[in-house]
C-alpha cells in the first residue's frame, strides 16, 4: 500500500481526557503506513461554546485552523474528533456557499481561509481511503471473546449535507472495519442514538437516561463491548458508567473501546500501548483470550472439514 | 503541376460531361476568370496558377446535367459539404483535383506594384513577376498569400475523380484559430467598436453572399425581402449589422472556410472571422467540422438528447 | 385597417393594479387602432356582445382584448370576433392579468406594461391573415392505457356509448391497486366483492379488446388518428390454451418467486396467477425465478400442463392498433420501505407499508386473513400505523399529501380490532385529513368505537427490542416524548407516480409536474384533458386519488372522448406551417428537422424540388421555420413578420 | 411610449406556449411577484426562436433578451427545446464575439407547473440585466 501523508488535528481532549484515542490513532495509522503531520500551532476547532454564541466567530476559530492548513500547502486535514470534524465542515460549507459570510469570517482572520481544504474523520480516511482489504491485511491477533456493538453518535454522518460520510440513518463503516479485523459484530440498533453529548454538567439525570438506554441496547443486542468513535460518546458511556448505575438503579459492566483501540489490539499493540488501561470499565478480561490469528483460521478449516456437505437432493427439495 | 496534365485530364473526361469549368485569363494578365468549356479546341486556354482563387464548386448546385470542374484542396470541402447537405448528385459531378500549396492575393500585388496596369504576370520558383509599365517587380509567393492558406492542411482535394498531378502533403501549421482567440482578448468594448468600425464600410453589395458556396439561396436571400422582412434597407449600422449576422447564422455549421466572402468584399471587411468564429465553437461542442465527411450531419439540424459538451446555465 | 381595442377590468383582478383607463386611452394613439374602450368583466356575456356590437359600428376588422392569458380565454373571444363576422384569427390577446397585474405592485409601471403588452397585440393583429381549418376523419376508437378501477371505468363508459376500445393493462390481470385492497373505506365493503364484476364487465364486453401484460411501446399520429405499437410481453404460457386450473402452480418447485401482487409480503411460485379472480385468470411464469431459465432444466409444469400451454421459447410480441384517442389510466406507485430507514424500512421485517398490510388482512392473501406478524407468523397485539410516511417530507422530495392514507389507517385499524379484539392500536399523524362525504365520522369512530389511540405527532424512530419494536416519537399536543412498544407497525408509505410515468409521457407528448404525476390542461376547468389535444387523463396518474375520485374521473374523460366523437370529422387547426413555393430553394433542411415527418420533396412542373407540408401531419412546432435559410416555410400565425412585428414593437422606439 | 426610462430596461422574453408561458401563467395565478421590465412574446415552441430573434432584438434596442421552453425529454414536440438549445448555445457563445455580454442573452427551461422558478428566473435575470445597465446608452437619439 502507498505511505500516504495527511495532516493531523488531534483536537483538546484528545490531549488530556481522551489520550488513549490519540496514542491508538498514532498507532494503528502508523502500521497502515500512514504519516500523520500534526497541524502546528493548531487552536481551538469552536466546537460547542463559541457557536452558541456568534456563528460567525465559531467559523473563524474553525477557519483558523484551516487556513493553517492552507499554509502548510495541504488540501487534507483529519481529526479523530467528530465535534471538531463538523466544526470545520461546517465553517468550510458555509463560507463556500455564502459569500459575505466568508468576507466577514476573513475580516476575523489574520490569514484568510481561501476554502481549500477538504475535513475527514479518521474513521473516513480509514474505511474510504486505505479501506477494508489493507485494514485486514495487517491482523495478527484475534480476540475470541469480543463481540461488539458498533456506536457512532449523533454528528459523525450527520446532517449527511454537512459530514457526506456513511449512512445517516445506520452507518456501517466501524461494522465493516470490526469484521475486517475478526471481530463478531452485533445488530445494534441504537447506532446514532444520543448519549446525551454535552449536557453531562447542566443535565446530568437526562445523560445518565440517555446514556443508560444505549447501554441497556447494547446488552440486547448481545454485545460485550461498545466500540465508539466519539470521546464524548466515550465520556457519558464509560466515565459515568457507575454514576450511571447509581442513579438508575442499574448494574452495567459494559466495557466501552475506541475503534482504533480494538483494530490496535488485532494488530498486536498491547493494552497499555493503547491506553486501555486508562478506560474506567476494566476491559481486560474480554481481551486476555489474545491469541495469534492463525489458531482461529486453524480451528474454522477443522470447523469445514467437520460438517460434511449436504446431500444434491436436498437442495434439490429447498427453497 | 504542368498545365498539360490539367488539360489531358479535362480532354479525357469532356466526352462524359456537358460542361468542364476551369480557369482562364481574366482582362489583365493578373486575373484569373472561370472558364466554361465544353469544346476541345476550348482546352488551349484552360490556365493553372496561384491566379486561379475562385472556388468554382459554387457554380455546381446551380448546374443541371453532368459537369466536371477543377477543384483545390480547399475547395474540396465544398463539395463534401454539398454532399451533406444533399445540393449535389456526386455521381453527376466529375471532379478534377489539383494539388495546391498556395494561391496569391491579388489585391495584396497590386499593393505591391502600387495599383500599377500588369502588362505581363510570370511565375518562377517562389517568386511571381509581374511587369508594369514603371517597373519589373519580383515578389516572393509567401508575401502575397491570402489569409486561408496559411493555415491550409489541405493540399491534395478531398474529394477527385482524376487527380491533375502527385498527391502532396500540406506544409503550413493546423489551423488553431489563433486570430479569433487573439481577438477575444479584447475587452468587450473594445470588440463592439470593432465590428461597428467594420461593418459601418459596408455598402450592401452582398458580394459575400453572392461569392459564398454555401448561400445557396441567392437572389430569394432574406437580405432582401419583405416577407420575412428581417432587415429594411435603410444603410444604418444596426441594418448592415443584421445582415452580417444572417449571413453568419445561416453558415452555422455549413462554412467551409474558403475565405470568398472575404476575398471579394470591395470594403475589405473581415467578415470571414465571426464564421471562423462559429466554426471553432461547433467545432469544441460538437466535434464537427464543415465540409471534412461527407457522412457528417450539420449540427444546427440534428441533436443528441444527452449534449455531452452543452452545460445548464445558471443566472 | 382598423383594430378595435377592449380591456378588461377584471372586477378589480386587473383595475386594481393598473390604470386600465390610461391604457385605453393610449392604445386610442397607436397607429391603425380605430377603437379602444374598457369593460368590467369582458369575457362576460354582456362583455362579448360589447366587442360584437363595437365591431359592427365600428367597422373594426380586428380585434385586441387585453385581460386574462390567452390559455384562459383566446378560444373564448376567437368565437366571439368569428360570430360578429370576422375570421378567428384576426384576434390577438394581451396578457395584462397573470403577466402583469398580479406580478407587480407598482401601479405606474404596471399601467405601462399593459399599455405595451397591447402594443406588442396591436402590432401582431395588424400582421394576421385570415386562417381557415380544413376537417379530417377521425378514428372512432379510444385506447385506455391501464386497468385499474380509473381506466376500467373509462373503458366501460366508452364501450357502452358505442366506441370500440383497446385496453392495454401492464400487469397480468385487470384491478390494479383496488383489486388489492381489502375493504374499502368508508362503507367497509369488500373491495374486490365490488370491483370484480366490473372486471367481469370489461372482459365480456363485446367492444373491448384487453390486452394484459401488454406495454405501450410507441405511440404515433395526432388526435383523431393514433398508430399504437403495443409489446405483448411473454407470459411462457399460451393463453389461448391455459384454463387457470392452477395445477401448474401446484407443482413448481421454484417457491420462492417475488410476489408482485402481494408487495412480497409472503413468496410465490415462479408461474402463479396473481389472485383468484385475477382476470383474464391465466398462468404466466416468471423468468427470473423459474428453475427452466435459471438453471436451464426443471420442466414440471409443462410435465404437469393438461392442455400443453406451457412455451418456454415464447418472445414479447408487438401488436399494431390504430386509434382517435387516448385515455391515460396508469395509476400510482410507492415509496419503498428503504427510503425510510429512520423507521428501519426494509431492514426489520415487522416494519411493514399500507398496501402489505391490505394483503394480510385480505381473506384470499397470503395469509388467508390472518393477522400475523412476517417475522414469527404470530398474533399482533400493539399494532402502530405511522401516518406521512414520507408523504409531505420535503427532506426526500415529496411535499405533497397522499390524499388517502389518514382514511385506510382509520379502516386498518378498525378491520384489525375486529380480527384480534383484544389488540391495541395506535396512530401517529400530523392532521386527520378526512374531508370526504361520511369520511370524517369515519375516522371519528375509529377513535371513539374501536378506541384506536391517535397520537399527534411525528415519529423520531422505530427499533427493535426483543420481539418488539420501540416507536419513539412526540405527542404535539401533551409535548412529551412517547414511546410505544409495538409488535407490529403499518407505515402509510407515501404515493409516488407510477415507476414509468415519465417514460410514458414522453411517449405522449404529455407533461408531468416535478413528481411525475400527469399536467391537466386546466386545475379547475379542464381537469381530466392534457395540453395534447386527444390525450385525457382519469386517476392517480394524475395525482394521488381515491376510489371515487379515480371512477368519478375515470367517467369524466370517457364523457369527453364521447363528444370529441360525437362528430364525424375534427377542425384542424390552422395554425400550421405553410410552403411559398416561390421562395423554396429546395435545401431539404426542414425535412430532415421536422419531429413529425410532416414535410415532403415535391417535384415542380419545372423540375424544381421544393417542400411540401402534409396539413394533418404537422403540429405547428415551427423548428422548420427558425430553420428554413430563406423564409419560404412560414408557421401560420407565428410568421417571421408576425413575430418581427412584435419585436419592432418593443425595440423601434 | 416606451418603458419607462430609468426605472426600467428593455427585457424580452420568447416563451414557449406549453411549457413556459403557462409556468409564468402558474406564477401569476399564484401573485408570485416580479419585476416588472419583462416583456412577453409567445412562441409555440422554443424551436420556433430563430437565434436571429434574439439579435434582432440586441441590435434594435433591447437590453437582455430570456427564451424559455419545455424542459429538455418534456417538449410538446418532442424535439424542439433539442433544437433551440444548440441554436442558442452557439448564439450564447458568439455574442461577446461581437462585443454583446453574453449575461444578456439567457435560455432555459420552465414547465408550466414551476411558477416559482419562473419568478426566480425573472427576478434574477432582471437583476443581472439592471446590473450590466442599458446596452444602447445613446438609444433614444440613434434612431
Amino acid at each position: 500500500m502507498a505511505e500516504k501523508e495527511y495532516v493531523y488535528f488531534p483536537g483538546c481532549s484528545l490531549e488530556a481526557s481522551a489520550i488513549e484515542y490519540d496514542l491508538s490513532v498514532r498507532k494503528v495509522l502508523g502500521a497502515l503506513g500512514v504519516k500523520l503531520i500534526e497541524l502546528d500551532d493548531w487552536s481551538c476547532c469552536g466546537s460547542t461554546p463559541a457557536h452558541s454564541v456568534d456563528h460567525g466567530f465559531a467559523a473563524a476559530v474553525a477557519a483558523r485552523n484551516l487556513a493553517l492548513v492552507e499554509k502548510m500547502g495541504h488540501s487534507t486535514l483529519i481529526t479523530p474528533c467528530p465535534a471538531c470534524l463538523s466544526a470545520f465542515k461546517k465553517a468550510h460549507l458555509r463560507m463556500e456557499k455564502d459569500k459575505d459570510f466568508q468576507k466577514e469570517v476573513n475580516s476575523l482572520l489574520d490569514e484568510p481561509y481561501q476554502g481549500g481544504v477538504t475535513a475527514k474523520s479518521v474513521l473516513q480516511i480509514i474505511y474510504e481511503d486505505i479501506g477494508i482489504k489493507a485494514v485486514a491485511e495487517k491482523v495478527k491477533i484475534d480476540l475470541p471473546d469480543l463481540q461488539v456493538a458498533p456506536y457512532y453518535g449523533c454528528i459523525i454522518n450527520r446532517p449527511p449535507a454537512v459530514m457526506e460520510f456513511d449512512d445517516p440513518e445506520n452507518p456501517v463503516a466501524m461494522d465493516r472495519l470490526m469484521e475486517a479485523v475478526g471481530i463478531k459484530v452485533c445488530d445494534f440498533a441504537f447506532k446514532v442514538e444520543c448519549c446525551g453529548a454535552a449536557f453531562g454538567v447542566t443535565k446530568r439525570k437526562m445523560v445518565n437516561e440517555l446514556s443508560a438506554k444505549v447501554l441497556a441496547m447494547a446488552l440486547e443486542a448481545g454485545a460485550n463491548c461498545l466500540v465508539v468513535t466519539c470521546q464524548l460518546c466515550h465520556q457519558n458511556l464509560d466515565l459515568r458508567q457507575e454514576q450511571i448505575n447509581r442513579t438508575m438503579g442499574t448494574s452495567f459492566n459494559l466495557p466501552v473501546l475506541f475503534f482504533t483501540q480494538v483494530i490496535g489490539l488485532t494488530y498486536g499493540f498491547s493494552p497499555q500501548e493503547l491506553g486501555i488501561d486508562k478506560h474506567n470499565i476494566n476491559a481486560e478480561p474480554l481481551i486476555k483470550s489474545r491469541r495469534p490469528v492463525e489458531e482461529r483460521i486453524k480451528e474454522e478449516e477443522e470447523k469445514a472439514k467437520a460438517k460434511k456437505p449436504k446431500p444434491k437432493k436436498a437442495e434439490e427439495e429447498e427453497s | 503541376m504542368s498545365i498539360e496534365r490539367l488539360r489531358e485530364a479535362v480532354k479525357k473526361i469532356l466526352p462524359e460531361v456537358d460542361v468542364v469549368i476551369g480557369y482562364r485569363q481574366g482582362f489583365d494578365p493578373l486575373h484569373a476568370t472561370p472558364y466554361f468549356i465544353s469544346q476541345p479546341e476550348q482546352v488551349d486556354q484552360l490556365i493553372w496558377n496561384p491566379l486561379c482563387v475562385q472556388n468554382l464548386c459554387s457554380y455546381l448546385p446551380f448546374l443541371k446535367g453532368k459537369v466536371g470542374v477543377i477543384v483545390k484542396g480547399c475547395d474540396s470541402r465544398t463539395i463534401v459539404q454539398y454532399m451533406q447537405e444533399k445540393l449535389i448528385e456526386r455521381e453527376k459531378i466529375k471532379v478534377i483535383g489539383v494539388p495546391c500549396l498556395q494561391v496569391i492575393s491579388v489585391k495584396k500585388v497590386m499593393a505591391k506594384i502600387d495599383y500599377q496596369v500588369a502588362e505581363e504576370v510570370a511565375f518562377e520558383g517562389e517568386n511571381v513577376i509581374v511587369k508594369t509599365p514603371k517597373e519589373t517587380k519580383t515578389i516572393p509567393l509567401a508575401e502575397v498569400m491570402p489569409r486561408k492558406c496559411l493555415t491550409c492542411q489541405l493540399a491534395t482535394p478531398l474529394q477527385y475523380d482524376i487527380l491533375a498531378g502527385e498527391a502532396i502533403q500540406a506544409n503550413k501549421p493546423a489551423e488553431a484559430f489563433e486570430e479569433i482567440k487573439e481577438f477575444e482578448q479584447l475587452s468587450l468594448e473594445e470588440r463592439r467598436r470593432y465590428w461597428e468600425r467594420e461593418f459601418d464600410r459596408c455598402i450592401r453589395c452582398y458580394a459575400c453572399r453572392n461569392a459564398c458556396p454555401m448561400c445557396i439561396c441567392q437572389d430569394r436571400c432574406v437580405a432582401e425581402s419583405r416577407d420575412p422582412h428581417w432587415t429594411s434597407q435603410r444603410a444604418n449600422l444596426t441594418e448592415k449589422f443584421m445582415f452580417h449576422m444572417i449571413h453568419s447564422v445561416h453558415l452555422a455549421g455549413r462554412c467551409v472556410g474558403c475565405g470568398e466572402c472575404e476575398r471579394v468584399c470591395p470594403m475589405d471587411i473581415p467578415v470571414a472571422k465571426i464564421k471562423k468564429k462559429i466554426s471553432m465553437d461547433l467545432k469544441e461542442l460538437f466535434d464537427y467540422q464543415a465540409g471534412i465527411n461527407p457522412d457528417d450531419l450539420p449540427p444546427m439540424y440534428t441533436f443528441k438528447v444527452e449534449e455531452a459538451k452543452i452545460k445548464e446555465h445558471e443566472l | 385597417m382598423r383594430v378595435g381595442v377592449f380591456i378588461c377590468h377584471c372586477g378589480n383582478n386587473i383595475a386594481g393594479t393598473v390604470e386600465v383607463a390610461k391604457v385605453a386611452e393610449e392604445a386610442r394613439k397607436m397607429p391603425g387602432v380605430a377603437f379602444a374602450t374598457t369593460y368590467m368583466y369582458t369575457c362576460s356575456e354582456p362583455g362579448q356582445e360589447e366587442i360584437k356590437a363595437a365591431i359592427a359600428r365600428e367597422k373594426l376588422d380586428r380585434v385586441v382584448v387585453a385581460a386574462c392569458s390567452p390559455r384562459m380565454h383566446e378560444l373564448t373571444f376567437r368565437r366571439t370576433v368569428e360570430k360578429a363576422g370576422l375570421n378567428r384569427y384576426f384576434f390577438e390577446m394581451a396578457n395584462i392579468r397573470e403577466h402583469c397585474s398580479w406580478i407587480g405592485e407598482d401601479k405606474e409601471l404596471n399601467t405601462n406594461k399593459a399599455i405595451e403588452a397591447v402594443k406588442i397585440a396591436v402590432e401582431k393583429v395588424k400582421q394576421n391573415k385570415p386562417l381557415f381549418p380544413s376537417r379530417f376523419k377521425i378514428n372512432k376508437r379510444v385506447l385506455v392505457i391501464g386497468g385499474g378501477v380509473a381506466g376500467m371505468q373509462a373503458a366501460l363508459d366508452c364501450a357502452d356509448g358505442g366506441l370500440e376500445v383497446v385496453l392495454v393493462e401492464k400487469s397480468p390481470s385487470l384491478g390494479g391497486m383496488m383489486a388489492r385492497l381489502d375493504k374499502t373505506f368508508p362503507t367497509v365493503d369488500c373491495s374486490i366483492c365490488i370491483l370484480g364484476p366490473k372486471m367481469v364487465d370489461v372482459s365480456q364486453h363485446e367492444k373491448i379488446t384487453l390486452y394484459a401484460y401488454s406495454e405501450i411501446e410507441e405511440i404515433k399520429g395526432y388526435v383523431g388518428n393514433y398508430q399504437i405499437k403495443i409489446r405483448k410481453k411473454a407470459t411462457y404460457v399460451d393463453w389461448s390454451k391455459c384454463t387457470g386450473c392452477g395445477a401448474c402452480v401446484e407443482k413448481c418447485p421454484s417457491r420462492n418467486a417475488y410476489d408482485y401482487f402481494n408487495f412480497g409480503v409472503a413468496p410465490c411460485r415462479a408461474i402463479n396467477i396473481p389472485f383468484p379472480q385475477a382476470i383474464p385468470k391465466k398462468a404466466k411464469i416468471d423468468p427470473k425465478f423459474c428453475r427452466q431459465f435459471t438453471k436451464g432444466k426443471c420442466g414440471v409444469c409443462a410435465k404437469i400442463c393438461p392442455v400443453g400451454a406451457i412455451n418456454y421459447e415464447m418472445q414479447d410480441e408487438i401488436v399494431s392498433e390504430e386509434v382517435g384517442a387516448i385515455i391515460v389510466a396508469s395509476g400510482y406507485g410507492l415509496i419503498d420501505l428503504d427510503k425510510l430507514p429512520e423507521y428501519g424500512g426494509g431492514r426489520y421485517p415487522d416494519v411493514i407499508s399500507g398496501i402489505q398490510y391490505e394483503r394480510i388482512l385480505n381473506a384470499s392473501g397470503p395469509t388467508a386473513g390472518h393477522i400475523v406478524r412476517p417475522s414469527d407468523h404470530t398474533e399482533p397485539k400493539t399494532i402502530v400505523f405511522v401516518s406521512c410516511a414520507g408523504s409531505r417530507d420535503k427532506s426526500i422530495g415529496i411535499p405533497y399529501c397522499s390524499n388517502f392514507c389518514c382514511m385506510y389507517i382509520a379502516k386498518q385499524a378498525i378491520l384489525t380490532k375486529d380480527h384480534i379484539p383484544d389488540s391495541q392500536c395506535y396512530v401517529f399523524y400530523m392532521d386527520i385529513r378526512s374531508p370526504g362525504k361520511g369520511y370524517d365520522e369515519f375516522t371519528r369512530r375509529a377513535q371513539e368505537e374501536y378506541g384506536v389511540k391517535y397520537i399527534r405527532g411525528r415519529v423520531s424512530r422505530i427499533y427493535p427490542k426483543g420481539k418488539k419494536l420501540v416507536v419513539k416519537g412526540a405527542d404535539t399536543l401533551l409535548g412529551t416524548q412517547v414511546e410505544v412498544e409495538a409488535d407490529l407497525v403499518v407505515l402509510a408509505t407515501a404515493v409516488i407516480a407510477a415507476p414509468d410515468a415519465r417514460i410514458l409521457a414522453e411517449k405522449l407528448h404529455i407533461s408531468y409536474d416535478p413528481y411525475g404525476f400527469y399536467v391537466e390542461s386546466h386545475p379547475k376547468l379542464r381537469p381530466v384533458e392534457t395540453n395534447t389535444s386527444g390525450v385525457f387523463l382519469a386517476g392517480a396518474c394524475q395525482g394521488p386519488k381515491d376510489i371515487p375520485a379515480s371512477v368519478g374521473q375515470g367517467s369524466a374523460a370517457a364523457a369527453k372522448v364521447l363528444s370529441m366523437f360525437s362528430k364525424d370529422t375534427l377542425e384542424s387547426d390552422p395554425q400550421i406551417a405553410r410552403v411559398n413555393q416561390n421562395i423554396c430553394v429546395g435545401c431539404r433542411k426542414c425535412i430532415r428537422t421536422c419531429p413529425f415527418g410532416a414535410i415532403e420533396e415535391q417535384e415542380l412542373r419545372d423540375g424544381r424540388i421544393v417542400a411540401k407540408v402534409i396539413e394533418t401531419v404537422c403540429a405547428g412546432c415551427g423548428i422548420c421555420n427558425s430553420t428554413c435559410p430563406c423564409g419560404a416555410i412560414q408557421l401560420q400565425h407565428f410568421t417571421d413578420n408576425q413575430l418581427l412585428a412584435e419585436v419592432n414593437a418593443l425595440c423601434l422606439t | 411610449m416606451s418603458y419607462l426610462a430609468g426605472k426600467e430596461l428593455r427585457i424580452i422574453g420568447f416563451l414557449c406556449n406549453w411549457c413556459s408561458y403557462g409556468g409564468a401563467d402558474t406564477a401569476g395565478v399564484a401573485r408570485f411577484k416580479q419585476p416588472t421590465d419583462l416583456r412577453i412574446i409567445r412562441v409555440p415552441c422554443s424551436g420556433r426562436v430563430n437565434p436571429l430573434f434574439v439579435v434582432k432584438a440586441l441590435l434594435n434596442g433591447a437590453d437582455g433578451v430570456l427564451v424559455s421552453g419545455c424542459h429538455p425529454r418534456d417538449c410538446h414536440y418532442s424535439e424542439g427545446n433539442f433544437y433551440a438549445r444548440r441554436r442558442l448555445e452557439m448564439l450564447k457563445r458568439l455574442l461577446p464575439f461581437l462585443g454583446i455580454d453574453e449575461r444578456r442573452f439567457h435560455y432555459t427551461w420552465v414547465s408550466a407547473s414551476e411558477g416559482a422558478r419562473w419568478q426566480k428566473v425573472v427576478t434574477d435575470f432582471t437583476k443581472i440585466i439592471h446590473e450590466l445597465g442599458p446596452l444602447h446608452p445613446k438609444k433614444e437619439s440613434t434612431e
